[in-house]
């Protein structure tokens, strides 16, 4: 009869996206290799701050060994954490960082400076002028912001002939961002460029460009990966996108988690990283595994 | 006693009174949609072409599909607020047949209706039998296809990549207008015929009247409630496909929230809450002032939390002018 | 007289708190008309309600046509051939007249298509037949509750059954109306048809019925042939006692204050040019056919719906009166015709409904309610007009019809108002009770309130008015003493249309 | 005519019936939590422990007030849809005041509760003044507040992070108890308080009962209902209050949802969306079932798209177990 299997609770911020089904993978991954038991769980959007406290304390209430979490607003964890912490559970952030210095180590992308590794792809791609939007699949979350802020901050210091026309916010709904696209498409004719900045809302934009017979007109670039995205990118509909690094960011988190139960050292940042991909390089060694489908 | 009313005193109506406020009361409703599309027709060039008008009706399909099937709940006095998830539920049962299964186009639609019927059904059932208060059982079926969605799917968005004409079902086009458009028309004629010259119409206005009286009348209320709330899973699964078939996926996350936009489309349509009354003239043209409002504000790239207020304030004028009317009447 | 067509024996039915109906036990012979009376809550409706299929019984059985019977639901009992109108109107007030009529047996076309013309065509028809001015593509909710009773008894008889219950189907009509529904009975009687007619108004007894059943306390009391026994032996079946007629006992006294003027008051073709003074201590009969528009005029005067013009003067001061609270606040109390539409809150407790339109005066600081003050109240006023009641914490919905109708009175009655206008106040109430009623607003107006009281009951209106306004169409057409009035007089005012002088 | 109904017909009954149905319906309801108490203590050893007891009643508070405040809206016969986005614009307000005004933190609290009430003001004079279906002007209500929230934040959380007491306002603690656990039964005991034993709570039954009844009665129908949708304001005030203390900041884009939650908990608490009938006991056992059974799932580690099925079986099953209750009675 096997030892009981350590337990490990990890919070995240979303479950049913297909983002979160990679995390959720490579968690599982490291699980099995490092032996250790895991639930993950997130609320079903990332406004829902008071949900996600409301997870982390059944979790807490279980006893984990080791917690998880992908704050969604970095500020309003931290008393449940520093709980945790002093009931000696070691806690790792993964997908953002949490504004403390309870986390022992976070597994998290950059996503201001995803933003703008797709702004300086959108610059190049529409020759360094011209109008372009986004579909945001949220005004208020972390990740929202920060690849919204990292886009627009880098189009305004770096290109000044580009001018950004319209930011909508989708809630990453394939069909409501379908709409919202189409008519921000039909708002600017003039539109070159068209930046999704999630995979519901990179969908949308794809699903508008199609419905309209804009294909090749607009320059798309999405974000993350997804089996519609990934066909989009290889028939041209979608110039490429950028993706993290999703079962990494899951897998390395827990792998922290394990060091940290056996009283391991860990590295206080990891990042997973995250790479441009495109028609070019999406079949390459080093992306096809950071691609999900 | 006189034997007849004398002739100045008759009103002569042709139609019944259903048709009647149709005509008259619907008319108006369609005049403050009139109002919105020539005010951001002049806001803005881009808002009166041709692409962005298709835009809008086949942006309206899949509420306005939805809209129409729970008019028929609403009349009697119901609510649904199931339909959002169902849909869903009917989209991932659709993907599951075809994709998975790899069975025929046909089989894949009969699916999803036949999910929205069983769905309906239940609902039906606890409503009528059980006398679960709708919004409850409806509230239940909600949750339950919600997560069912997620179990079938295994948590995945279904594609229907071996299937390229599935897509054609609500995006292939004539003279330039998509299938969906069609489909959804022709559903709102099927019901408004149904609802308005058939039994099932009749029962469904005289259960939102006066149930109490409608099952003294000797009418068998559970089985007309149970087939109006399966009519309108029917509805709710015909929505399913054209969403499915318009996204090419099913993606079993979604749903949520699309029951309160049908619903206010319901509303805003004249259709009251308290049953007894309705049309599903009035229902689609609530969706549509739902979907050229939406549509309107972001043509005008009004920033986005401001549409809200917009439109919340709109809707409420929308239903406010439509009371005075009444009133005047 | 044919033989037994419907045996009920031994039924038993009991609702929480009330033993509605003990050993209870009816007969009814085909082409009979039999009366069924009692006291409010003596349980009349029950029995019929069992009969029908609506309530399910206790125990007991019911033999129909020689065959003992189940009937579960109102479908069987309609598939029997046992038609009812009800006491409280069971119409889909959005609904067309001719919509309600057929409910459940719409003419089709091509076996699911409505077929509304036939329809319409059908009621019309029907309508015809019995002499009744409708229109068939009328909505039934705006129709006065008169109306309202006709669809219900032109959809009851076009059923076509072998057994009709008519639970006071009389209590909202006139006296043209009942001879016109009476003249119907007696063609049905004579196809066979077994008709149950129950009714307080006892004179009718005497006209229409064959033989009387009474009941007393959900008990069965005896069943007697109407021709073999008075009026008052009946009713001291029903109540064990004898009872007393009251008469109006107090006079006039003709300089006493005007306590309310209506001047001029007007509004579309309903209210015409209405103007009338009310006096302190005066009891004000308000007589006329269905739709003459009393109710109208009362309703306006209370506020209750807009007027295009007019003024009201109470106590010799111009007020304006745009709600019933601006009315209650001028101390004018208003009983309304339709006790479930506008005069119940089904769903709350006798004393909350009896101290609806006082409560206010029964809060502390913060509007704490004072319950012992207002129990006080509510049991004084329940013993005082001996409403049926298990206790004074049951819903008003479960009371019997006449019961209901004493909460409303009730209500007002601990109001205090100076003005009182009754509409139909005796409406569905029992004998004995309507006594009361009529000693209670006869004390009323000695202690110096101002009464108006609209009925449709000619005797009533004569025994208790010192003063009669007859109306027609909006109009007053003529006001007569309590000395000049007679049934006679009332009718030729009541009839005297000036449409039809105008044509 | 006797003077007295025979003395075996009569039921003895102390208390009037909005008790009487507490008092026996309710315990039987509070029975169904008992049961699942019991079943999830079985279950998993973590169940019953104080800390999570504790965060049982902690994360019941906010949905609870809410729920408690909309209980009043729900028993005159109308509904609340904006109860959410009011509770975050309320907590955004208080924000702006402590934190962008840097003003003490009373007056964050009465801007907040200021906030909440106005919105309630302003619902009930749509209803009651502009005859607006509840249903539509709670609509409007909620989409307009959702925006003007962010909007006002500047679509950005608000925090409090320069007056830490703020936070102590519902996570302070007795005994280990968070002070929102006691604000929560407080706002309860209250409101029970007013719906039984004021002016305002008798009049809630007596518009929902019969509304026209009630305006011939002489009572101020419009300015009571204003006054209702007032008084639900303020709970929704005290409720983003809570909210924002326990999460230290006024998150603007929250909210929505919560709505349908809070009503869900009315009517599994024995309530009648028609009105007229309905007790606070029974709003707060209700929202105690849902956040019980959350907890409970999440503390079996069931897989998260089960649990949504299985709330939507049991939300169910308790109402329906409710209805068989009252059927028997
Ligand atoms: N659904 C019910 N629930 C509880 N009690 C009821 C219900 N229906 C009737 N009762 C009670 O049963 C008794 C008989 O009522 P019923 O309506 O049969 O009287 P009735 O003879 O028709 O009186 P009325 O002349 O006033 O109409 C009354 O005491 C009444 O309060
Ligand atoms: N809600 C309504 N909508 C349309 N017409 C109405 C409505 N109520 C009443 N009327 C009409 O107004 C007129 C006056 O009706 P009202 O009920 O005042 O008569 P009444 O003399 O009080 O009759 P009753 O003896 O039945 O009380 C009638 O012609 C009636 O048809
Ligand atoms: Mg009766
Ligand atoms: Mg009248």
């Amino acid at each position: 009869y096997a030892q009981e299997k350590p337990y490990i609770a990890m919070i995240s911020k979303g479950f049913q996206h297909q983002f979160w089904q990679a995390v959720k993978l490579g968690a599982e991954m490291a699980a099995e290799e490092f032996g250790v038991e895991i639930t993950f769980e997130g609320p079903e959007s990332e406004s829902q701050v008071d949900k996600q406290i409301d997870m982390l304390q059944a979790a807490l209430a279980k006893n984990p060994a080791a917690l998880c979490i992908a704050a969604l607003d970095s500020k309003a964890v931290i008393p449940l954490l520093e709980q945790a912490h002093a009931a000696g559970i070691p806690i790792i952030g993964f997908d953002s960082g949490v504004d403390s210095d309870i986390p022992l180590a976070t597994a998290a992308t950059d996503n201001y400076a995803a933003g703008a590794l797709a702004a300086d792809h959108m610059a190049e791609l529409i020759g360094y002028e011209g109008e372009v939007a986004l579909i945001v699949h949220d005004q208020v979350s972390h990740t929202g912001v920060m690849r919204r802020d990292g886009f627009v901050d880098r189009i305004k210091e770096a290109y000044p002939n580009i001018k950004i026309v319209d930011i909508q916010y989708g809630g990453g709904d394939h069909l409501r961002s379908t709409d919202l696209a189409k008519a921000i498409i039909q708002a600017h004719p003039n539109l070159k460029g068209f930046f999704g900045a999630n995979e519901g809302s990179a969908i949308g934009v794809v699903n508008a460009v199609i419905e309209m017979n804009m294909q090749g007109k607009i320059v798309v670039i999405g974000f993350d990966s997804g089996r519609l995205q990934l066909d989009a990118i290889r028939s041209g509909v979608m110039a490429g996108a950028i993706t993290q690094n999703p079962i990494g960011i899951g897998y390395e988190a827990v792998k922290a988690a394990y060091m940290a139960i056996n009283g391991e050292p860990v590295e206080k940042v990891i990042d997973t990283g995250f790479y441009w991909f495109d028609k070019t390089n999406m079949d390459a060694d080093h992306i096809k595994p950071l691609l999900y489908e | 006693m006189e034997s007849k009313p004398a002739a100045a005193e008759v009103e002569v109506v042709g139609k019944p009174s259903i048709f009647r406020s149709d005509a008259t009361q619907k008319l108006l409703a369609f005049a403050s949609l009139i109002v919105l599309f020539i005010g951001f027709s002049l806001a803005s060039p881009n808002f009166a072409r041709f692409n962005n008008i298709v835009g809008i009706l086949l942006s309206t399909a899949v509420n306005g599909i939805l809209a129409v099937g729970v008019s028929f709940v609403i009349v009697t006095g119901g609510i649904d607020l199931s339909v959002g998830t169902v849909m869903t539920l009917c989209s991932v049962m659709t993907g599951v047949v075809i994709t998975f299964w790899g069975m025929p186009i046909p089989l894949g639609i009969l699916a999803g209706l036949a999910t929205g019927a069983l769905c309906g059904c239940i609902n039906g059932t606890c409503v009528a039998k059980l006398k679960l208060p709708p919004f409850i059982a409806t509230l239940g079926m909600m949750m339950v296809s919600k997560g069912l969605s997620l179990v079938i799917s295994g948590t995945k968005p279904i594609y229907f990549l071996a299937t390229p004409s599935f897509r054609q079902i609500a995006m292939g086009t004539v003279f330039g207008i998509p299938y969906a458009v069609f489909i959804f028309f022709g559903a709102a004629v099927v019901a408004s015929l149904i609802l308005t010259r058939t039994l099932l119409g009749r029962y469904a206005f005289a259960l939102g009247s006066n149930e109490e009286a409608a099952r003294l009348s000797g009418i068998n209320v559970d089985g007309w409630k149970i087939a109006i709330y399966t009519l309108n899973g029917l509805f709710v699964g015909l929505a399913g496909i054209v969403m499915a078939s318009r996204l090419n996926s099913a993606q079993p996350s979604l749903g949520q929230g699309y029951e309160l936009e049908a619903i206010a489309a319901v509303v805003i349509g004249g259709t009251s809450l308290s049953g007894g009354e309705g049309s599903i003239l009035g229902t689609i043209i609530g969706a549509f002032i739902m979907s050229v409002l939406t549509n309107g504000l972001r043509i005008l790239s009004i920033p986005q939390e401001w549409q809200t207020v917009v439109i919340g304030i709109i809707v409420i004028l929308a239903v406010y002018t439509d009371i005075l009317r009444r009133q005047s009447r | 007289m044919g033989g037994t067509l419907v045996l009920m024996e031994g039924i038993e039915k009991s609702f929480p708190g009330v033993h509605a109906l003990k050993n209870c036990r009816f007969e009814l012979r085909a082409g009979e008309v039999h009366a069924l009376v009692g006291e409010n809550g003596a349980g009349k409706s029950t029995l019929m309600k069992i009969l029908t299929g609506v309530y399910p019984k206790d125990a007991g059985r019911i033999v129909y046509k020689g065959q003992e019977v189940e009937i579960p639901n109102p479908k069987a009992a309609q598939d029997l051939g046992i038609a009812i109108i009800h006491q409280e109107l069971n119409l889909m007030p959005h609904l067309t007249v001719a919509q309600n009529i057929f409910i459940g047996r719409e003419p089709l076309k091509a076996g699911f298509i409505l077929d509304e013309k036939r329809l319409n065509q059908q009621a019309q028809d029907l309508l015809n037949k019995m002499n009744l001015d409708l229109d068939p593509r009328a909505r039934v909710g705006d129709l006065t509750v008169a109306k309202q009773q006709m669809v219900e008894i032109v959809r009851a008889l076009s059923l076509n059954s072998e057994v009709l219950i008519m639970d006071e189907p009389t209590s909202v009509l006139t006296e043209g109306e009942i001879q016109e529904l009476f003249r119907i009975i007696r063609e049905l009687k004579k196809q066979g048809v077994g008709i149950v007619h129950i009714s307080h108004r006892m004179e009718e007894l005497k006209q229409i019925a064959d033989r009387v059943t009474v009941l007393r306390d959900g008990q069965y009391i005896g069943t007697v042939n109407a021709a073999d026994v008075t009026i008052d032996e009946i009713i001291s079946m029903m109540v064990g006692k004898e009872i007393y007629e009251t008469a109006r006992t107090s006079q006039l006294d003709s300089k006493a204050e005007v306590v309310l003027e209506v001047r001029n008051l007007n509004r579309g073709r309903e209210i015409i040019d209405v103007s009338f003074q009310l006096r302190r201590g005066e009891i004000l009969g308000f007589a006329g056919l269905v739709g003459a528009g009393r109710t109208e005029v009362a309703r306006a005067i209370f506020g209750a719906d807009p007027v295009d013009s007019g003024e009201i003067y109470v106590h010799g001061q111009r007020v304006n009166i745009k709600s019933p609270y601006d009315a209650v606040r001028h101390g004018i109390g208003y009983l309304s015709e339709d006790r479930r539409r506008y005069g119940l809150m089904p769903t709350l407790d006798v004393s909350t409904n009896i101290v609806a339109a006082t409560m206010e005066k029964f809060t502390g600081v913060m509007g704490w309610l004072l319950k012992p003050q207002i129990e006080g109240i509510a049991q004084a006023q329940v013993s005082e007009l001996n409403i049926r009641t298990p206790s004074l914490d049951q819903r008003v919905r479960y009371l019997s019809g006449g019961n209901q109708q004493k909460v409303v009175m009730a209500k007002w009655l601990v109001r205090n108002c100076d003005i009182l206008i009754f509409d139909e106040p005796t409406r569905g109430i029992d004998v004995g009770a309507k006594s009361e009623i009529y000693k209670l607003l006869n004390d009323l107006a000695e202690s110096g309130k101002a009464i108006i009281m609209i009925s449709s009951e000619m005797p009533e209106i004569l025994r208790m008015s010192h003063r009669i306004i007859v109306m027609c169409e909006g109009q007053i057409t003529g006001e007569l003493s309590a000395a000049e009035a007679t049934q006679e007089r009332i009718l030729q005012l009541a009839t005297k249309r000036q449409s039809i002088a105008r044509q």
